[in-house]
């Protein structure tokens, strides 16, 4: 993952950039495969890998499929994300170690999830009891956010039924 | 020694997410920037996954004879944050095709630069007129 | 019944709605749901802010399940207060919208618009009656996308890259904020904010805290465009619709504020923040304060006037930030207070910049010149909303200013007292830049009319609000003392 | 047995990845990314054999499927990259 | 009978392995994409197979067994498409194939009545 | 005399009355110049009358309190009537009459433009200035403060020339500043240390505020008040010069400089105490900055060749001396301070109607082309004479009765310096006043003399008339304001 | 029809395997779940021999035991190649025509040859298809004809129209 | 005449019936392993896509024509709210599901599935919009087989 990423800042190429970040969140989804999380897995081969891999070909055949050779990038990016890291870095230093059951999430509200769901909801699979009882406003919000993604993507770049378009798209002059 | 061990995966994530994050600040192109995010965000979900997993256990689904099970709250979370992230990088990139359209670049720097030169026009035209009322 | 319920139709009422408007399709029609929809939000948010006044915080379990298994919403003083603002922006704003939105986005795309524009409305409602860390998330992308829609729908090909940076910002502030989330869940097994803040104070010393904190922190000042981190605004705002812009400037910032406060005082609620961790204070103080004055300046240079306010927006942030960083009961009251009062003076400006924009075909400086002659009503509506925004006594940017400047008194920090009203004085510089075009300049084009009434209503209800609540500001600082208060008294209600 | 086999795959997708990061065609770039997507629903076949739960070869299964059209779509769209696409003409409105 | 069961899986996992990992090495090592999709072929085909069949042997008639069966047959139709389209989008940018003279006249083609093909001219590029 | 109404409803009308009148000004328009221009005559005198019919109760000691709603918890909009504030109001709205007739004759005869934007804002800055004097807390003051601060600012900038914004945004800026820098800040700071802003005989400070920090406030309170005009926050005031003539006269005698130092009356007697002020708190600064602002202003006005800005240099000065007079915290002097608000308001008005005038008439600005000017205007003359003598403090004029009070107050209390600067600045008055006079009416015209002009239109010269006698009747019958201002201490 | 009926049942024995659940909600919503995809086909128009070419299915099982050992051959073929430390491939392009009728029948050949390592098919139209070979062996091997003939006998007498573009 | 892409379109067309049945599969079966609505959804969009990159975005949009999708996308979030509507309408919370049926577990398995039905629709109908409307704005022009 990291030689993947790595990738990703050197290639200039886009088309191959889209592709590694295809790679990227396969490898991405074989984690969470092995650490449990076999939903997720399925959301990030499904969404990460596939559809977004596609939309971003799909933009690049609308645009361009090089990077311009830019001059280096100053020191503040890097600063600004050494700075970051090392906060989150330092924050690792009180978690508990990976794996651990006893870390206090594992005894919070989960574990009523794990505990009851079965008899509470039904569903054998707790993550399903969970995203769509428990927690079922959190995925209306998500389907929310899905449908605005759509109709923002409709408003955005749809095109109407009569040719007008082509107006309303052309860049407008400075002063309007 | 136990420390490094127990935190290494984390560390790793971390440094995946500054990966992510120094491709969105610092690269100019649009492309690559929406990419850097994706980067970015998987990997804070990487981290969220760690954090859920128990050492001996299995995947959250019931079924006799399993006892520990991983925590399955996380992964509710991050399936929501995939889609949020999907709903992003597609308005994003529609974004990115409507830039196109309109400035014939994708390159933040170059379009800065035409930007730039659009406010000066401005400001010459205001102030232009405004010495002469 | 219909009663108890009020607090989730609050927000699945405009959720509804907009799948409705995609299938209406008639922009007429999108446009009638949708003032009807915002205008009985509006009526539901004072009615909660009645019911939280008189029986203090509302809880409301969501699927039945009991938090913090369920998501709860939980509403207090400030998130009702936050309600009563965006719902009643939305409805003067939709009230608006109509002739505006014809002149500047496509006919096709009209009822995509106003489909965006319920979503946005969802999204900052749901933001302010959440009661759990991960469910605002979520409200808060529902918001977040809207938005950028709705700016990137901006005649302009700038309001294109606009929204994207806004994006791209907007998503690195998100990030940051799940980021903070996943920390504190770490460490204390939960989402639910009250139950955060019990758990809180007992890890608070720890360095995954500590970090929690920073990130969330970041991410929203990231969101609510505090300085440095504003960059994204000022052309967003500029080259937005106007009717977006002027609810996008009176709402999203606003709610963003509300997030921040809702982390350092309820969630955090338990520990002393400011103590805990070092140089937050400060360093919120201190930026809160060069943002007042680098934006302020900027904002004198300005050709383009909704770019001018735009900065003016980043300066006003920094004093609510200014107030909330005082951490006092006072402090907290003027960041609330002015939470609401420069909701009203901005929403009026950009009104009026909506009409000029509309019937002058631009606003820079040059096409406000002589505007005061040809389009009086609009341009008065400018002055007060102007005079506000100075802090000028009987509108409401003074009783703001009083109550921070107040709270900055009763830290004995003469000198930060005295930057803030210096800083109200770089707004009397752009501000009459403006008026001085508009009333002592000859018009550029006699043929501007003033705008239409639909538009001139709502623009003067805000500006007669911002009048009326300057006037008469015991009923506002009544709800924002005892939100302060109720922030202040700590987590646990 | 199965960690032989996981081994191995592990093994061939680091070859695999080689030839990615190498390229040097864009065509020999998308020849990688499909073989990794075999790979990769290979993995999770053993895998899943190996912590005993088999639930994941759903998961496989849509690898497959990704697999198969990220494929065609890259084959499909790597040739307007960089070119002005011309605004398809029909008939039907999108929004 | 399990053990035979056993031993079988297992010769076809290893066998599958083995083959994947020479398919990998094959990625790596063929000279240009067109030499290189034969490489990968056979990860897809008796590599990946092998492997599943290993594994449906290992999980008996079951309903694992059904969805590894499915996922071969998917792959079975699916990997020459892939391939398939993979180059000729390849050829139609104009990547042209790595050719060996020595090679060609080895094979009497005209002994099947054919002809080689001639690609050192640009492919048709008037309906690209 | 009274109108059968309460006390407090005659206040709430004065405070609406001119407001009302803004708005029938606005609503009549352009169209019914004549109208427009009865409107505002006639709210001026309304106003007049129900501030009048306010004296007799106000005399008797009473304290009318009127509260408009609470604006800030604990701090309600309020009114409250004593002695000053009647002073004040009752100058005020009296020479409102005079000046609207002096417009009207001014306006038409300029033909200027924008005249219903003049007229309302004027009658706007009338309902601040009457706000200013009923102010029963500082934060109402300062609200009605700042309202005639904004609402004199398009009458300042009303030519609309480059030059005119220039200056109005001068204006603007040092009166904004000022006020929102400095005052606002020291309203916050007594709101916090003392909890009230009630203006109570004796202050609220004492007991509630330690010296230092009292010392503080004064410093902003003095610098926040710009329109007090002491040194260097005066520039605004030459500065607004280039409005119109009766805008000056608003300016310099009726409202804006007048709300200054009465601001600062109030802050000291009311706010601060006398007693509290000698006794705890270093005022002297304030005694010598007062001071040195007369002395220079005046020798600035003595270089001044146009008549305005000479004008507008004296008014520093005589501002100055009330704050001067304040200073000095004598009983004596603070009556003659309250007295010097009224004299010198009835004098500048008459000087400033002159200017005028000689402008409308005669078209003339600059000081050395009045040269015999007294033959052609005599009236105009006569009057200016009048007032100049009240600006020297020579008798017959009202300006005399101020200045002796204030002397007075000065030796009482021992302050000789004070006694010199009065001294020196009345020689100083006298060295740029006298010559003007003697030049109108002894010096020759000048020979190349094209312009045969006579008296300005009538209703100036009335108004002219009116204000020089009034300054004259302020020094035969000084017994109202006296008994009025011994009410203070 | 009988293709829609056909395809109807195809899917519902998938549902069946997928499922592996007996409980007759389960079977109702696979049921409705077959029924909407027969639909969306009809709409697509795929449902035809070529989408769903159930004529062929009995003599493509006589088919595919000979295709899977072709396939082991070549790839075992290949490996050694690949294996080899000189990598003596000798890469050419050849181009044959098939006997084939139907598209789809030239279909099953093309993929059947891309299917086997050591050829790719790189171009198939008007029947004539143009192969990326590896080696020579791998030439040869396909220009034997074979896969050819036993392709066509899969293809079996269907229409015997070679279809146009869809 | 044989095209150049036959091989593409004979093999989507065989296979596309399966893959939308395996997405209603998904679908139905997110209790039991992994996998829900969303996910089939996506499955089920890749249908769509699956046949718009074969066929072309002009036949795609005769299936899936843009009033359907845009159906798809609204009922989606008003079936999902719907469900919670009629659970407070019920007597319960919003999205209480436990008083959609008188046992609560009938109720909360109705629920579900409602929703996640409500999800798949939601995010097909988002998906197939998105997709189309990016390859909408491609002009194909060396496709036979497309417009
Ligand atoms: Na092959
Ligand atoms: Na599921």
């Amino acid at each position: 993952m990291v030689v993947t990423a790595y990738a990703l800042v050197q290639i200039r190429s886009l088309f191959a950039v889209a592709m590694m970040s295809g790679i990227y969140s396969l490898l991405a989804a074989s984690l969470y495969l092995v650490m449990d999380a076999v939903d997720v897995a399925f959301t990030e081969a499904a969404v990460g890998a596939g559809i977004s891999t596609v939309l971003m070909l799909g933009t690049l055949a609308l645009t361009t499929r090089m990077e311009k050779v830019t001059h280096k990038p100053g020191l503040t990016p890097l600063l600004i994300v050494v700075a970051t890291g090392a906060l989150l870095i330092y924050a690792t230093f009180d978690m508990p170690p990976y794996g651990d059951p006893a870390a206090p999430i594992h005894n919070g509200v989960s574990a009523r999830f794990i505990e009851r769901s079965g008899e509470e909801v039904g569903p054998p699979n707790i993550v399903t009891s969970v995203l769509a009882s428990y927690r079922g406003y959190d995925t209306l919000g998500e389907v929310t956010v899905i449908f605005t993604a759509a109709v923002g993507v409709m408003a955005l770049i749809g095109r109407g039924r009569s040719r007008r378009r082509k107006k309303s798209d052309d860049p407008e002059a400075p002063n309007t | 020694m136990e420390l490094i061990t127990g935190l290494f995966n984390y560390w790793v994530v971390v440094f995946l997410m500054m990966i992510g994050f120094y491709m969105v600040i610092s690269h100019h192109n649009l492309v690559k920037k929406i990419v850097g995010l994706n980067i970015f965000q998987v990997s804070v979900f990487v981290f969220y996954i760690s954090m859920s997993k128990i050492k001996g256990a299995t995947a959250p689904i019931l079924a006799d004879g399993i006892e520990v099970y991983s925590n399955p709250l996380p992964h509710v979370l991050i399936l929501t944050a995939i889609v949020v992230g999907v709903a992003t990088t597609a308005l994003g990139l529609a974004l990115t095709v409507r830039i196109k359209d309109a400035f014939g670049s994708i390159e933040d720097d170059e379009i800065e630069a035409m930007e730039i030169e659009e406010c000066v026009a401005e400001d010459v035209d205001a102030n232009g007129k405004e010495a002469s009322p | 019944m219909i009663a108890s319920q009020l607090p989730i139709l609050q927000v699945i009422v405009p959720l509804i709605a907009a799948p409705l408007v995609l299938l209406l399709r008639r922009s007429g029609a999108a446009w009638a749901l949708t003032l009807l929809v915002t205008w009985s939000m509006f009526a539901i948010a004072l009615v909660l802010l009645a019911q939280v006044m008189d029986g203090g915080v509302l809880y409301y379990r969501i699927g039945g399940w009991a938090a913090p298994w369920g998501i709860e919403y939980r509403l207090d003083q400030v998130g009702a207060l936050v309600l009563v603002i965006v719902s009643g922006i939305g409805s003067v704003v939709i009230a608006y919208a109509r002739a505006s939105v014809e002149r500047e986005i496509d006919s096709e795309r009209i009822y995509l618009f106003y489909c965006m524009y319920l979503l946005c409305l969802t999204g900052l409602l749901g933001i302010a009656i959440t009661g759990d860390v991960f469910n605002l998330f979520v409200f808060l992308e529902i918001s977040s996308l809207s938005s950028y829609v709705l700016i990137a729908l901006g005649r302009n090909r700038r309001a294109l890259t606009a929204a994207y940076r806004y994006l791209i910002m907007g998503t690195i502030g998100a990030t940051f904020y799940i980021i903070g989330v996943g920390l504190m869940y770490m460490q204390t097994g939960t989402l639910n904010i009250d139950d955060l803040a019990t758990l809180i104070p007992a890890v608070a010393d720890s360095r995954t805290i500590h970090a929690a904190l920073a990130f969330l922190t970041v991410g929203i000042c990231l969101k609510l465009a505090l300085f440095p981190l504003h960059m994204w605004l000022p052309n967003a705002y500029a080259f937005a619709p106007s009717v977006v812009t002027a609810f996008l400037a009176a709402t999203a910032t606003k709610v963003a504020v509300y997030i921040l406060i809702r982390i350092v005082f309820t969630v955090f609620g338990g520990v002393d923040v400011f103590a805990v961790v070092p140089l937050v204070q400060e360093a919120l103080m201190g930026l809160a304060l060069i943002g007042v004055f680098a934006a302020s300046s900027v904002a004198i240079y300005q050709n383009d006037i909704k770019r001018m306010l735009a900065y003016s927006s980043v300066a006003q942030i920094g004093y609510i930030i200014l107030g909330i960083s005082l951490a006092s009961s006072t402090g907290l009251t003027g960041g609330i207070i002015h939470l609401f009062n420069h909701a009203l003076m901005k929403c009026t400006l950009f009104l009026a910049m909506g009409a000029v924009f509309m019937q002058a075909g631009g606003v820079s400086i040059r096409h406000m010149q002589g505007i005061g002659k040809t389009m009086p009503w609009t341009m008065a509506a400018f002055v007060i909303g102007g005079l506000s925004l100075i802090g000028v006594p009987l509108t409401v940017g003074f009783i703001s200013k009083w109550y921070l400047i107040l709270g900055v008194l009763e830290k004995g920090m003469w000198p930060v007292a005295g930057l803030v009203v210096l800083g109200s004085l770089l707004a009397v510089i752009y501000i009459w830049r403006v008026i001085e075009a508009a009333y002592f300049k000859d018009p550029s084009n006699d043929t501007i009319t003033e705008a239409p009434l639909s538009m001139l209503a709502p623009m003067w209800v805000m500006a007669l609000a911002s009048v009326y609540f300057g006037i008469d500001a015991t009923r506002t600082l009544d709800i924002a003392t005892s939100a302060a208060q109720t922030l202040l008294g700590g987590g646990a209600p | 047995m199965f960690v032989a086999a996981t081994a191995a795959v592990l093994m061939t997708m680091l070859l695999v990845l080689v030839r990615a990061l190498k390229g040097p065609t864009v065509y020999d770039r998308i020849l990688a990314v499909n073989s990794f997507g075999t790979l990769t629903m290979v993995l999770i076949a053993v895998y899943g054999f190996l912590s005993g739960r088999p639930e994941f070869l759903d998961i496989a299964l849509v690898y497959a499927l990704i697999n198969f059209i990220g494929t065609i779509a890259v084959s499909k769209f790597v040739k307007f990259g960089g070119h002005e696409p011309k605004v398809s003409h029909t008939d039907q409105g999108d929004i | 009978m399990a053990v035979l069961f056993d031993i079988i899986s297992w010769a076809l996992l290893l066998g599958g392995s083995a083959l994947m990992l020479i398919g990998g090495i094959g990625l790596y090592r063929l000279p240009d994409v067109y030499t290189r999709m034969h490489g990968a072929g056979i990860i897809d085909t008796l590599g990946a197979g092998m492997v599943f069949a290993g594994l449906m042997v290992q999980a008996g008639l079951t309903l694992v067994t059904v969805k590894l069966g499915l996922i071969v047959v998917f792959l079975f139709f699916t990997s020459p498409t892939t391939t398939h389209a993979l180059a000729r989008a390849a050829q139609a940018e104009g990547v042209l194939p790595l050719l060996d003279d020595k090679g060609e006249d080895d094979v009497d083609l005209s002994q099947y009545g054919m002809d080689g093909v001639d690609l050192t001219e640009e492919p048709d590029k008037s309906k690209t | 005399m009274s109108l059968g109404m309460s006390l407090e409803t005659t206040m709430l009308l004065a405070l609406a009355t001119p407001l009302a009148g803004s708005v029938g000004i606005a609503l009549v328009g352009n169209r019914q110049a004549n109208l427009r221009e009865a409107v505002t005559l006639l709210t001026a005198v309304t106003l007049f009358a129900l501030v009048a019919s306010l004296f007799p109760a106000i005399m008797d000691g009473a304290r009318p309190t009127l509260t408009l709603g609470e604006m800030l918890p604990g701090l309600p909009i309020q009114f409250t009537l004593e002695p000053l504030g009647m002073t004040f109001a009752g100058v005020a709205s009296f020479l409102w009459i005079v000046n609207s007739l002096y417009s009207i004759g001014y306006m038409r005869a300029n033909k200027e433009m924008n005249q219903t934007r003049f007229y309302v804002c004027f009658a706007i800055a009338l309902a601040s200035t009457i706000g200013v004097a009923f102010a029963g807390n500082m934060l109402t003051l300062f609200i009605c403060y700042e309202v005639l601060t904004i609402c004199t600012y398009p009458l300042v900038a009303h030519a609309g020339t480059d030059l005119a914004k220039r200056n109005a945004r001068i204006y603007l800026g040092i009166l904004l500043t000022t006020s929102i820098g400095l005052q606002l800040l020291a309203i916050l700071g007594t709101w916090v240390y003392a909890g009230t802003l009630d203006f109570r005989d004796g202050g609220i400070m004492a007991g509630a505020v330690e010296g230092p920090v009292a010392a503080i406030l004064l410093f902003l309170y003095m610098y926040g008040i710009g329109k007090a005009a002491i040194m260097p926050v005066h520039r605004w005031l030459p500065a607004a010069m280039v409005a119109p003539t009766p805008v000056s006269a608003l300016l310099h005698a009726v409202a804006v400089v007048k709300a200054g130092v009465f601001t600062v009356l109030k802050v000291v007697v009311y706010l601060f105490g006398i007693d509290y002020l000698t006794e705890w708190v270093n005022s002297d600064w304030l005694f010598y900055v007062a001071g040195f602002t007369i002395l220079a202003a005046s020798t600035i006005a003595l270089r001044q060749n146009n008549l305005k800005r000479m004008l507008a240099y004296s008014t520093v000065s005589q501002l100055s001396y009330v704050v001067m007079a304040t200073a000095i915290l004598a009983p004596l002097s603070i009556v003659g301070a309250a007295l010097h608000i009224v004299a010198h308001a009835f004098g500048k008005i008459t000087l400033f109607f002159a200017a005028g005038s000689i402008y409308t008439a005669a078209h003339k600005t600059e000081i050395n082309q009045l040269d015999g000017i007294g033959r052609r205007m005599p009236w105009t003359m006569g009057a200016f004479a009048i007032g100049a003598l009240s600006m020297i403090g020579i008798p017959p004029t009202a300006g005399f009765i101020s200045k002796w009070y204030i002397l007075n107050g000065a030796m009482d209390a021992g302050h000789m310096a004070a006694v010199a600067v009065i001294i020196i600045s009345a020689l100083l008055n006298a060295g740029y006043f006298l010559p003007i006079v003697y030049a109108a009416f002894f010096k020759k015209p000048s020979a190349d003399k094209a312009d045969d002009h006579g008296e300005a239109p009538w209703p100036m010269v009335v108004a002219l008339t009116v204000t020089a006698a009034g300054t004259i009747l302020l020094f035969l019958f000084p017994e109202v304001f006296i008994d009025l201002a011994q009410q203070l201490i | 029809m009988l293709h829609t009926i056909s395809l109807g049942s195809t899917l519902f024995a998938l549902w069946l395997l997928l499922s592996g659940y007996l409980e007759m909600w389960l079977l109702a919503l696979g049921l409705g779940s077959t029924a909407l995809m027969v639909i969306i086909a009809n709409r697509m128009d795929v449902i035809d021999h070529e989408g769903h070419p159930v004529h062929m299915t009995w003599r493509l099982t006589m088919y595919l035991p000979w295709l899977a050992w072709e396939l082991v051959k070549s790839n075992i073929d290949i490996a050694r190649v690949i294996l080899h430390p000189k990598l003596p491939i000798q890469p050419m392009v050849i181009k044959i025509k098939g006997s084939q009728v139907t598209e789809l029948g030239y279909v099953t050949y093309a993929n059947s040859i891309t299917l086997t390592p050591g050829t790719v098919t790189l171009a198939l139209e008007n029947g004539e298809m143009e192969i990326h070979a590896l080696t020579t062996a791998s030439a040869e091997g396909l220009l034997t004809g074979e896969m050819d003939a036993r392709v066509h006998i899969v293809e079996g007498a269907a229409d015997g129209t070679v279809k146009g573009a869809g | 005449m044989l095209s150049r892409t036959s091989i593409l379109r004979v093999v989507s067309k065989l296979l596309i019936p399966p893959i939308g049945l395996y997405a209603l599969y998904v679908q139905f079966h997110g209790d039991f392993g992994p996998g829900g609505g969303f996910q089939a959804g996506v499955i089920f969009a890749t249908v769509f896509i699956l046949y718009a990159l074969i066929f072309g975005v002009t036949n795609a949009r005769l299936v899936a024509p843009s009033w359907l999708t845009r159906a798809m996308l609204a009922s989606g979030v008003l079936l999902y709210a719907g469900v919670g509507v009629a659970s407070m309408l019920m007597g319960g919370d919003f999205l209480d599901y436990s008083q959609l049926a008188t046992d609560p577990i009938a109720g909360q398995h109705l629920g579900i599935t409602l929703i996640e039905f409500g999800v798949g629709i939601t995010v097909a109908g988002a998906m197939i919009t998105i997709f189309l409307i990016f390859d909408g704005r491609i002009r194909v022009d060396d496709d036979d087989e497309d417009g």
